[in-house]
């Protein structure tokens, strides 16, 4: 069988399938194992992929062998393709990490991992599809595992959490699928290579509601602000892996989607500016609010939407190099917190508490996951030799070049931000009294396998950034060049094979 | 090598001139002190006499390195200032080692003394002492900035930062730095009343309350050196100021040893005027607190200070 | 010909005009009450109101449905948009996973807060 | 405060609403002439008869043009089944102490419920095994299926829907989904694809894959849609 | 392999493997870190020639790595101190805890201080700005005291400064599209008329670890709280990578106006320049003020570090050739004593247990050498002759008052500076003076390993006093590098001939002349008659305290100072930063009062955005 991208759902769903039967009537253990082969099979898709499109530029793949307008069509490009392959990977690690997650009770673990491998896939389904509607059933798999992972544990107000971000997420299906209706409307295609070859047909008032529509839309996903009410209690209330999973993987999805939407389906150019001021508004408000927080996840949550901000603001900034750093900053966003809500959630573990006070002295008795926590705080703010410091030079040189000098100045205010709390939860973590109560359960080997890969791979982007420089270069390539996509989705008729 | 010979007697001389005159000024003092207390007062060489049994004492107390070292300290501030300031302008015999008299190395070499004294009074391990040290480097704070700032105004008016050239240019104008910058100079001398620690600004040493107070724990061969060091230190000052807002003695370029001694007493008589004014202003004050001394030294000394700079802008 | 005219009228209005009442119907629903059934109910009725203007909007005037039923194979021009029929039917079953979700979360939220007011469920804020 | 705030906004949203679809005439032709092909639908209606032989033209782009959405749906559906399960978790030793919270019915419903059951899942088979053919299809028969479900739910306090039984059809319907997309994939070379000989339309055995599919989505459907009402029915009383 | 590399390398391999032989023994951890150090600093000074350079792309930018005279100047600084600290830490840091992670963060903060020496391009300046921050935060806080305020607000401080570099710096590239320093530089990108804002942001980020005037609030507890060895360190060599930087572009600033003097009548330049000086000479009135008020010896040397910092800046800032030589020599020079002072301190708290100067005293008989490192290098902190210190205050004076005219910046300088005499006196008296301490009473010199770079240290200060020559050549050679032409050392003659070194023979000759004789005769005369007693018999007071009791004199030293200059503590620049920090806080608490936990207002939030969004999409939108 070719490897192609279809690969990428079909396995996982096959695989999901699959589970409930074998877990019953051959092995229990397999639910858990299942996933993980699942994702090390997307990692071999994507590494496979990623060297063939490197010679042939974007692989449009058709489903039912309908081509591109009529039939829906996966489109791994550089862009999407990086996204995906960074999705798999981070999805497998968070996997390895949550292999013993929940181990007595064997149904739930079940549920777990495949809720947990159906919001990779959904997040990778959003990223490859070529089409508007299939995006949004692949959104919805993801909101919908996202929901129940949310609300996972029952001693915490997951419950609450999850209500709230349903209730929000369901305005988000309601908007995008409003804006899906009027696009078909003027149109009459939902392949997103033809919307945006015809975008321009469209009548000026009715493509301005479909973008505020798409915006407020896959702004929710993307955790705009004031879109984002959900999110801090999402990421806090969600078992630690699943908060790595949606910084890591879901709100990668969501800005994907609004940033294949501005860039790629419509060509207006107001759209840029509303991205750098949501962006930057966002990520006032969010890193201000995790500066007064007193619990550890809650505050990785605003963090994490303070950089989903900055995310949405390089990509507003639009030239080359902006987007380069903010696909940069997607990266190394999501092996970041990825490794800051493993570790963090380790940590909250063993503090009786979730508060950060209750943190104080763990550096010595939980000495690994803390120098990775330490890691990861040093990265996120961005200070060399960690990965975070490209992505932010990156970006802000971007910004130098259009002369953004005000808005250079407001992010690295905001970082300064971000580097007190960091720095807070660092040095209560090191420095702070111990408490001798606690006694400390060592994180098991597995999860110290997954949350030690990312931590070298911060440090080795840190150092040798051009280990990534030529992929982002690609993607940021392939998502500015709108002709190159509509052409090989739209002229592509033949199937790989 | 002639010049070196020479140097070499200069300096020797000019220490023993300088000994001798800051010895007998403090007699004079002494003596003028107690007159116009209604006393007899001692002779006026009585300080001589002093040094004399000071110096013969077998016994002393040494408390250890740094109070061994004081006394040492002392005498190498009051010589070294000596040897750098131009004594008699423009003479072969006292020229010393800087022949033009550097303002800032100077006001520097002139704290190295009191350091190393308050080191060793530091050492003694007496409270009086160290009470004492404190007030003492309290109340310089408090008159090196008026000091300061008059010297600034010397230092623009002429352009230079040089002691003899100072010396020259008013010789040449034939004004007296006192006349052409009267703010800088009051200034100055507000300055030296703390300088020379009389009443009212000598609570740093004040008899009946310290006892006598940095220098309480020494005797003997350390006083004595202390109070040469101490005389040579004032003629120093004097010197200087003279030098600075009077001309110094004069513009003598003769080497000839008649018209050095005109000027040595050109010197000694405009100097001990200088002296007595410190002295007159002493006995007519009653004593201040240290941080009424300060207060004292920042107020209108200060204003005349910076007065003086402006004027010598203008 | 004013009567056909005023009832096309008529019919866009009330079509389109109960798809968006149900959708505003279902936003006060959701923003307004309190209850989280209640709430639960608004969001099922927004979905109602956008399902309707979706099949709405591929509505052809005297076309017939898309279905070649034996006698009406050779219709194909005189069919209407056979598409949102297809995509609604997708969200209508995404509506009721999404629902489905939000009553058991509803259920466990009742059990744990022991109340069913959302303004009384803020454990966790700011 | 809160409501007249909202009332404005609300109005402002219907005013929004309106003018936007004030811009789209209802009734409209827009597909054009269906023999330009301009558009998907246009082409859809042209080209399902000759290619997929199915007559419901829904019931093509709902299995095979857009089959992959529709496959996303079942997941879709799946998920929340799995999701509510994880949600509504109860260890096993809570299992003894759950009750359904539909009272006891009438013995008269009770038989009613007996005799109406296989009649529900007769017609519920019916609709999705003629969804190429006719109007309806795998969602709508699954769900005429479950409701025939719900109605011995309720009425019957201690009917079981039989867990495993559940769990196989949704399993096997899916893997079925699934296995038949990779079929497509290995000898066709596109997922989904229609491999099957299309058959005369109009005939019950048309269409290749798509009535297979079809079966499988309503039986996925029926026993997701139970399960779902299964679990929400079933709960813990509280002390 | 490249040197430079060889360097770096040779560095973090030290830092790596003492971190890991920390858990072993801290002694030969530190020994391993000395070595690297050591080993690091004598290829710097053999193997690499002035002026060579490489270049290398990183993350597709293009770095440059090179050595030229100027940097060489800080290298002598960091290396040497660098060698000294870490031979003085084996013995400092032996039986402490988590010496690992200390060695780790110390061989950290001197490679990361050589790469911003190497760095010829902003950006590995700027990566090896921000690892020194790092590491040397976790220095800071390595004493786990006071950790959040400390900690915190010196990453607060660090980060205003590092990022206000990096917008400057991405500004550069920006406009001039380059990240090469001298490119920038050709370019014009200091050039203040052009752009002020590239040249103040730098200096910003520059002023932040001189620790000048409003941004100095983090250095006392930082430098008092860190352990000293690395204090050496920090205060030391550290805050000279803000002076390095500050050179580099104030220098620019001035030469380039100095050259176009005609074509730019704009006085902005003169303002910045007046207004750093000024800021140069607050900062050291300020922090002597405030040292002077100290009972800890550490956070006297903190304050002082910060006052020396403030004359540099001053120097560097006033920009005549005579100014910035001083400030380069007081750089220098303020490295050695400074960091002999830490040493001392250091020593002192080993040995002693606390630096609290109203809990130690009378140290000088049980801890002689360590007096003795303490005096010389107070009398250069004083700028006393004959000792390196005064040079650099001499020429700073000079400079001040014959080619810039800023005589009121001169009385403040000095005020200042004559105020430092009271708390140098207050740190030698504090802890080695006065009468023993029965808690004290058992303390020992300290060890070889701590004493040797002492005394190496003040045999540098008399050196540098009498030869200060030897570091003029350095830094004349520094300076034509960076922009100055023709710097010769005869320059510092203004009339008259200090600055050359014979002069400064001169005058040791004459001081030592005057102290072998006076000493002799002390010492001759009435050699058998003089008793030595201790410090308890102090009989001439009138009264001989019992054993037990301790008449020394140590709290509220300066009171009546302290009365008679109460205006100037009324006000505070911690007070000022903490109130607008509060500030800050109480309005990031209220901004996150947005997410009111209510599921229903997010609910809100959305319509209400949407509704916004189409009201507003027209003039969004609409292209």
């Amino acid at each position: 069988m070719v490897i192609s991208p279809v690969h990428y759902i079909a396995v996982p769903l096959l695989a999901a399938f699959l589970i409930p039967l074998l877990s019953k009537f051959i092995h229990k253990e397999l639910a858990r194992i299942v996933p993980g082969i699942v994702f090390l099979y997307s990692i071999f898709i994507s590494i496979t992929l990623m060297l063939q499109i490197g010679d042939k530029g974007i692989i449009s793949e058709v489903i039912a062998g309908w081509q591109a307008p009529w039939g829906i069509n996966l489109v791994f490009s550089p862009f999407s393709g990086f996204l995906a392959s960074l999705m798999s990977i981070i999805g497998f690690l968070i996997w390895l990490y949550s292999y013993n997650f929940k181990k007595i009770d064997k149904e739930q673990s079940q549920k777990y991992h495949i809720l947990q491998m159906m919001m990779v896939t959904g997040a990778i389904g959003i990223v490859l599809t070529g089409d508007i509607f299939n995006l949004f059933v692949f959104m919805e798999i993801t909101a919908i595992t996202a929901y129940s992972l949310t609300s996972f544990y029952r001693e915490r107000d997951g419950a609450e959490a999850g209500f709230k971000y349903l209730l929000i997420g369901s305005f988000a299906s309601v908007l995008i699928l409003l804006a899906i209706m009027i696009l078909y409307t003027q149109l009459g295609t939902l392949n997103m290579a033809e919307i945006a070859q015809k975008s321009h047909l469209i009548p000026t008032s009715l493509k301005t509601t479909i973008i505020v529509l798409f915006l407020v839309g896959f702004g929710i996903e993307a955790e705009m602000f004031p879109l984002n009410g959900w999110a801090p209690d999402a990421y806090s209330q969600s078992p630690g892996p699943i908060g790595a999973a949606f910084a890591g993987i879901v709100v990668k999805a969501g800005v994907y989607a609004l940033v294949r939407v501005i860039f790629t389906l419509f060509d207006i150019h107001g759209a840029y500016d509303f991205l750098i001021y949501g962006g930057l508004i966002t990520m006032i408000i969010a890193e201000t609010s995790a500066l007064a927080q007193t619990n550890l996840k809650r505050m990785l949550a605003y963090s994490s939407i303070g950089q989903m901000g900055f995310v949405l603001m390089a990509f507003g900034i639009g030239t080359h190099q902006a987007i380069v750093g903010a696909l940069f900053l997607m990266f190394n966003h999501a092996i970041i917190k990825s490794l800051l809500f493993m570790s963090g959630s380790y940590l909250t573990y063993n503090s009786l508490t979730k508060q950060i006070s209750a943190l104080s002295g763990l550096g010595k008795k939980l000495p690994l996951v803390s120098i990775l926590f330490g890691i990861g705080a040093f990265a996120i703010v961005g200070l060399p030799p960690f990965s975070g410091f490209w992505s932010k030079l990156y970006v802000l040189s971007a910004a130098a070049d259009k002369n953004m000098l005000l808005l250079i100045m407001t992010i690295l205010a905001v970082s300064i931000v971000e580097i007190i709390y960091y720095f807070r939860v660092v040095s209560t973590l090191y420095y702070g009294k111990q408490n001798p109560e606690i006694e400390i359960q060592k994180p098991s080997i597995n999860a110290m396998v997954s949350m030690i890969a990312l931590g070298i791979t911060i440090l080795v982007v840190g150092v040798y950034p051009d280990v990534i420089t030529n992929l982002l270069e690609n993607a940021a390539t392939a998502l500015t060049d709108k002709a190159t996509y509509i052409q090989s989705v739209l002229t592509q008729n033949l199937p790989i094979n | 090598m002639e010049d070196l010979a020479i140097k070499i007697l200069g300096a020797v001389l000019t220490t023993i001139m300088a000994f001798t005159v800051g010895m007998f000024y403090g007699g004079f003092v002494r003596k003028l002190t107690a007159r116009v207390q209604n006393r007899r007062g001692p002779v006026v060489y009585q300080n001589f006499i002093d040094l004399l049994k000071l110096q013969s004492k077998t016994t002393n107390i040494a408390h250890g390195f740094m109070h061994h070292m004081a006394p040492i300290w002392m005498i190498i501030a009051s010589l070294t200032t000596l040897m750098f300031l131009p004594i008699l302008n423009g003479n072969l015999w006292f020229p010393n080692i800087s022949f033009h008299g550097d303002l800032i190395f100077l006001l520097y070499m002139m704290v190295f003394g009191s350091l190393g004294m308050a080191l060793g009074a530091g050492q003694t391990g007496n409270p009086n002492s160290a009470i004492g040290v404190t007030r003492g480097l309290s109340q310089m704070v408090g008159f090196e900035i008026p000091f300061v700032m008059s010297l600034i105004a010397l230092m623009i008016q002429y352009k230079t930062t040089s002691i003899q050239d100072i010396m020259i240019a008013q010789n040449e104008s034939g004004i007296w730095n006192m006349f052409s910058n009267p703010f800088a100079f009051l200034a100055a001398l507000f300055a030296m009343f703390g300088m020379f620690r009389y009443s009212p600004f000598d609570i740093v040493g004040a008899p009946a309350e310290l006892a006598s107070g940095p220098v309480s724990e020494f005797g003997g061969k350390y006083l004595g050196t202390m109070m040469t060091a101490n005389s040579i230190f004032s003629f120093f000052k004097l010197t200087l100021y003279v030098n600075l807002f009077m001309a110094g003695a004069g513009n003598i370029n003769d080497v000839g040893i008649v018209a050095t001694l005109i000027a040595i007493v050109i010197l000694l008589i405009k100097t001990f005027a200088l002296y007595m004014v410190p002295v007159f202003y002493g006995w007519v004050s009653p004593r201040y607190r240290t941080e009424q001394a300060i207060r004292y030294f920042w107020a209108w000394p200060s204003a005349l200070g910076l007065i003086g700079i402006v004027w010598a802008l203008i | 010909m004013y009567n056909l005219e005023l009832q096309n009228n008529l019919i866009t209005t009330s079509v389109y005009g109960s798809a968006i009442a149900l959708i505003l119907i279902g936003l006060y629903a959701v923003l307004v009450k309190k209850n989280l059934i209640k709430i639960v109910i608004g969001l099922s009725i927004i979905d109602a109101g956008i399902h309707l203007l979706f099949v709405a909007i591929g509505y052809i005037k005297g076309f017939t449905a898309p279905i070649f039923s034996p006698g009406s194979e050779n219709l194909a021009n005189k069919m209407v948009d056979p598409v949102p029929q297809a995509l609604v039917l997708t969200a209508i079953v995404i509506g009721f996973a999404t629902t489905a979700v939000a009553l058991s979360l509803v259920i466990r939220l009742y059990k744990h807060h022991n109340t069913a007011r959302i303004d009384q469920i803020k454990s966790l804020k700011w | 405060m809160r409501k007249v705030f909202v009332i404005i906004l609300l109005i402002l949203v219907g005013y929004f609403l309106t003018n936007t679809f004030s811009l789209i005439t209802f009734g409209e032709n827009r597909i054009g002439n269906t023999s330009e092909e301009k558009n998907v639908a246009a082409y859809y209606l042209n080209n399902t008869k000759e290619k997929t032989s199915v007559a419901n033209v829904v019931t093509a782009i709902v299995v095979n043009y857009r089959g992959f959405d529709t496959l996303g749906e079942v997941t879709v559906l799946f998920l929340a089944t799995t999701g509510l399960g994880s949600i509504l978790f109860r260890r096993k030793e809570d299992e003894d102490q759950i009750e359904r919270i539909s009272k006891p019915s009438s013995s008269l419903v009770q038989t009613g419920s007996r005799i109406l059951f296989p009649l529900i899942a007769l017609l519920g088979i019916y609709v999705f095994i003629h969804g190429h053919l006719t109007p309806g299809g795998g969602f709508q028969g699954g769900a005429i299926i479950a409701t025939g479900f719900l109605l011995m739910l309720i009425s019957y306090k201690n009917f079981k829907a039989g867990h495993t039984m559940l769990i196989w059809v949704e399993s096997l319907a899916g893997i079925t989904f699934v296995t038949i997309g990779l079929w497509g994939l290995l000898t066709s070379g596109s997922f989904l694809e229609n491999t099957l000989p299309g058959g005369e339309l109009n005939n019950l055995i048309s269409g290749g894959i798509i009535p297979i599919i079809y079966i499988a989505v309503g039986f996925k459907v029926a026993a997701e849609l139970t399960g779902v009402l299964d679990i929400l029915l079933n709960i813990k009383p509280k002390k | 392999m490249n040197s430079f590399f060889l360097i770096l390398l040779i560095l973090l391999a030290g830092a790596a493997i003492s971190f890991a032989l920390g858990k072993i023994s801290s002694i030969i951890s530190g020994t391993v870190a000395f070595l690297s150090i050591a080993s690091a600093s004598v290829l710097f000074f053999t193997q690499l020639k002035n002026n060579t350079y490489i270049e290398f792309p990183l993350g597709e930018i293009q770095l440059q790595w090179g050595i030229d005279s100027f940097g060489y100047i800080f290298a002598l600084i960091v290396l040497g101190l660098g060698s000294l600290a870490s031979l003085y830490s084996i013995s400092y840091m032996q039986n402490k805890e988590r010496t690992g992670i200390f060695y780790f963060n110390f061989v950290l903060v001197i490679t990361s201080m050589v790469g911003i020496i190497f760095s010829q391009d902003f950006i590995s300046f700027f990566i090896f700005w921000e690892i020194m921050t790092w590491s040397s935060y976790l220095l800071i806080i390595f004493n786990k005291k006071d950790v959040k305020e400390i900690g915190v607000k010196y990453m607060i401080f660090s980060a205003i400064g590092a990022y206000s570099m990096l917008t400057a710096i991405v500004m550069i590239k920006g406009n001039y599209n380059t990240f090469l320093i001298s490119d920038a530089i050709q370019a014009g990108a200091f050039n203040f008329t052009n752009n002020e804002y590239i040249p103040i942001l730098l200096l910003i980020g520059f002023a932040v670890k001189a620790a000048t005037m409003p941004l100095h609030v983090w250095a006392p507890k930082a430098y008092s709280n860190s352990p000293m060895s690395f204090t050496v360190i920090f205060s030391g060599a550290m805050s000279k990578m803000g002076v390095l930087g500050m050179a580099l572009v104030l220098v620019r600033i001035f030469t380039f106006n100095a050259n176009n003097e005609a074509i730019l009548p704009n006085f902005s330049p003169i303002i910045l320049q007046q207004t750093l000086a000024w800021l140069g000479a607050i900062t050291a009135v300020i922090a002597t003020l405030y040292a002077l008020m100290q009972d800890d010896a550490k956070k006297l040397l903190a304050y002082s570090s910060i006052a020396q910092l403030g004359y540099i800046t001053v120097g560097l800032a006033i920009g005549t050739k005579l100014s910035v030589m001083a400030a380069l020599f007081l750089a220098i020079v303020h490295g050695i004593f400074k960091g002999a002072l830490f040493m001392v301190a250091g020593a002192v708290e080993r040995q002693a247990g606390t630096t609290d100067m109203t809990k130690v005293s009378g140290l000088i008989r049980k801890m002689p050498f360590t007096f003795f490192t303490a005096l010389i290098a107070i009398i250069a902190l004083a700028g006393i002759p004959p000792l390196g210190g005064f040079v650099g205050k001499w020429m700073l004076y000079e400079s001040l008052i014959t080619e810039s005219n800023s005589y009121f910046l001169v009385i403040l300088v000095f005020f200042s500076s004559t105020s430092a005499f009271l708390y140098c006196y207050r740190f030698l008296f504090g802890l080695f003076l006065g009468q023993e301490e029965e808690a004290t009473k058992d303390v020992k010199e300290a060890p070889i390993t701590m004493i040797i770079p002492m005394l190496i240290l003040s045999v540098l200060l008399m050196v540098t006093g009498a030869y200060p020559g030897i570091l003029f050549d350095p830094i004349a050679k520094g300076m034509e590098t960076i922009g100055f032409n023709n710097v010769t050392w005869d320059m510092s003659v203004l009339g008259n001939i200090w600055g050359n070194s014979v002069n400064m023979i001169y005058v040791w000759l004459t001081i030592v002349i005057v102290f072998i004789a006076a000493f002799i005769f002390l010492t001759l005369k009435g050699l058998k008659g003089t008793r030595y007693v201790s410090t308890k018999d102090i009989s001439t007071s009138g009264e001989i305290p019992l054993e037990h009791e301790n008449l020394t004199f140590q709290i509220n030293f300066f009171q009546p100072f302290r009365r008679a200059a109460a205006p100037m503590y009324k006000r505070s620049m911690d007070k000022i930063w903490n109130e607008i920090g509060s500030g800050l806080e109480s309005l990031f608490n209220f901004t996150r009062k947005i997410y009111t936990g209510n599921g229903q207002t997010y609910a809100i939030f959305v319509i209400a955005f949407l509704v916004l969004m189409l009201l507003l999409k027209d003039t969004l939108f609409l292209n």
